[in-house]
């Protein structure tokens, strides 16, 4: 007889890790923007997709205004102009810390900015990208000339690499990203339109909680594998908001 | 009552039992990529190979090969509905970045204070077996270690300390052997399980580092 | 003879003439934007966006805007045959990996050591601009700027040293402005070609960096 | 009247840049494969594509043995079994290191390797993925975890970020990539099959002169650009080798 651990009764219990143990198919959908927001405390480091308008979820932080967390970090490609949610948020008060790549004099986060009444952190765009990437992908930290001779360096470390001054930069992780995808199945698989991945696939990596609004639904296995651009592994809820 | 240590299915399917749905799972090479196999086809358990492929299934029918699809053992397998691919630098970006709910791997040794040997049993052994398990190790939620409880010779792989050059420092979180299941605490090996007809006595007898009742 | 300056549009039509058939090009907010315009569409120029769109074509129609479709100024565009989308990190590695042959950028100043400065006019000033243009200036293989060759109230742009806070230093290889074009060698700035009217002794008096006949 | 430079005759030339000026339509395929490997020089870095058998590039590298390369870098993921194409380039003694992340010891690169005959350099699987990916993204050097508490830190820089041992790292560029793709249009826009991507897309960013084999050929404009996984930016050369 060979040994066969299936003849056990005794199970090693996985409780302790605080995962029901019962088998459950995997689903992230989400079916209400209460059940999307839950759980976002206050003080948390919100990672904002999109570009312009284009993959930008409108919805969810409208949704994130409902839900009422403060003191927030957001970290997005810029400031928001009038009218934009960002403005809305930042309007309530409920915006410590804006990380960006620029910011509109002739926006509210750039009067707030001139009068001293916001904190502004300001990141060229590529190494805003992959601080995010570098907080997904387990890069403790990276080197790249970008910004090495400039402002932004005053006071930092920097190293010559082959002849190059270099800046050394952490990962830049959030608590959660709200991210907008083209079309989504259960597992959280997201596939995007045209431009519209820009930061939304970098962000779903780079945040414990990344919610997805989802503009399409999709059976398993619909989507070819080759056109999934983000493995549902990096995305936790997925909330259908139809076009 | 004789005892008879399980062989590298059973050690496999221990482990398989243990696995929820809806992890995110890295299974390595030789024993732990049995474990897959133990894992009823209805639990949704998403199985990562280093190469790319997200939602590694079954091994496909003899006359169903994909010659493009493998895994990280370069055996033929199948994708999952609902899987997917990505290059190798975001696969192992998986691995390091902490998306891992588990990984599993072999071993030449582990030991009380976490660290696991499993790619050379000298510094000086010329031919090395790094592969992917250094980043694995250093980077999943969890490693869980399938192996032998000792050595043909009957030398312990269970060590206060290890003695084989390490792959990592203080990340195993549980051992299945073939004559036991060991969890790591902050207090050291405590056993979860045992075949049946072990005793602890026996188990301590095989291990070099102290062992705790559950 | 009286000297007409160039307009936004005859700046970058002059650019463009010089821009060969198979290059990869950003092109920068502002007038370098208005580059791709001049670019005969047969002509096969791959231009980037730092939104990830590689092969930017001209704008659509106006009752055929794809509302998913822009460019790194956030205005609707379409994509030539051949292009394709990657994520902001991918677009930002081609910037700074080294794979644009050229990248446009508008600025405050240049200097006749290849620095460039056009995101802040002073090191005080509370509102940053500085998006993409740092990635931009130090990854691609060569730097143009198109800008002004002085400011309104007539000081000069192409500079010794640069007195606004940099982008990045050494990078500029060429500069269109509405009087001129100037290459930047290792001797300094050479003139290559100049609005008709325009003479060298004229083009050094609205200059402070000194300038040698091309 | 408005300035408008399409009135000047003169025209700067681009020569200098030793680039033709004259118009030509994009086409990377070349359609031999003397063509495929010409300017491939003795001493250079050779990032070889593909994990087992799947996407890799073994007609490019019969087609390197006969162009003749010597005191070559190989950099794959293992040292090649017996009767793989890297074991003929070693048996030929034209490989002067082998950079990769195993060498299995039944094989020549093993046996080699004992006796002292091969200068190997073994790197983590994933860092040497992230190391070509950061040759590929202008990064010029990364702190991770990975070997960091193992004989490969031995004498190399560390650095503790966030309580944990990094290790630093530094690009891995080659001179020349070899990959295997599905299918190509003339841009150079590539597709994989199922899992062959693997190491293909991140050396064809790292290499000076990336030379992709093709299964297929397809039309500019029909390969789906969400499908596109390599853009023809990163690929020099196209050969098509039918499967």
């Amino acid at each position: 007889m060979t040994g066969d651990a299936r003849q056990f009764t005794a199970t090693v219990s996985t409780a302790a890790d605080g995962r029901a143990t019962l088998p459950r198919m995997i689903d992230k959908f989400v079916h209400s923007m209460a059940d999307a927001m839950t759980g976002i405390a206050d003080g948390s480091t919100i990672l904002l997709g999109g570009f312009g308008d284009v993959g930008t979820p409108t919805a969810l932080l409208d949704g994130l205004i409902q839900q009422g967390a403060r003191d927030l970090t957001i970290v997005a490609v810029a400031g928001g102009r009038d009218g934009s949610a960002i403005e809305q948020l930042l309007s309530l008060g409920r915006v410590r810390k804006l990380i960006c790549s620029f910011v509109r004099p002739a926006s509210l986060s750039g009067r707030l900015l001139q009068r001293g009444d916001l904190e502004v952190e300001i990141i060229p765009q590529g190494t805003m990208a992959e601080r995010m990437r570098a907080a997904g992908a387990g890069i403790t930290g990276f080197y790249t000339p970008t910004g090495a001779d400039t402002l932004l360096a005053e006071g930092r470390e920097t190293r010559e690499i082959g002849g190059r001054l270099c800046l050394l930069e952490y990962p830049l992780p959030g608590d959660v990203a709200l991210i907008e995808a083209w079309s989504a199945d259960r597992w959280g698989n997201l596939t995007y339109r045209d431009s519209a991945q820009n930061f939304n696939p970098v962000m779903a990596m780079a945040a414990k909680l990344t919610i997805a609004m989802t503009r399409n639904v999709a059976a398993l296995g619909e989507l070819a594998p080759e056109t999934i651009v983000t493995p549902g592994i990096f995305v936790n809820r997925v909330l259908h908001v139809p076009l | 009552m004789d005892i008879t240590p399980l062989d590298r299915n059973g050690m496999a399917a221990w482990c398989a039992r243990d696995i929820p749905e809806g992890w995110l799972v890295n299974l390595g090479i030789g024993i732990p990529t049995l474990v897959a196999d133990f894992v009823p086809a209805d639990r949704e358990v998403i199985f990562h190979a280093e190469n790319g492929v997200i939602g590694v299934g079954p091994a496909p029918a003899p006359d169903a090969i994909n010659p493009f699809l493998i895994n990280a053992s370069t055996t033929h397998v199948t994708l999952r509905t609902g899987g997917s691919y990505v290059h190798h630098a975001d696969s192992f970006a998986i691995a390091r970045g902490g998306h891992l709910d588990l990984c599993v791997l072999g071993a030449f040794e582990v030991a009380e204070n976490g660290d696991i040997a499993n790619w050379a049993r000298s510094a000086d052994e010329p031919v090395k077996q790094v592969g992917g398990a250094m980043d694995l190790a250093i980077g999943a939620q969890r490693l869980w270690v399938v192996m032998e409880h000792t050595t043909r010779e009957g030398e312990p792989r269970i060590r206060q300390r290890c003695t084989y050059p390490l792959t990592a420092k203080g990340v195993v979180k549980r051992v299945y052997t073939n004559l036991a299941v060991l969890d790591l605490t902050a207090h050291g090996f405590v056993v979860r399980d045992m075949i049946p007809g072990m005793t602890l006595e026996a188990l301590q007898e095989r291990t070099e580092a102290r062992l705790l009742s559950g």
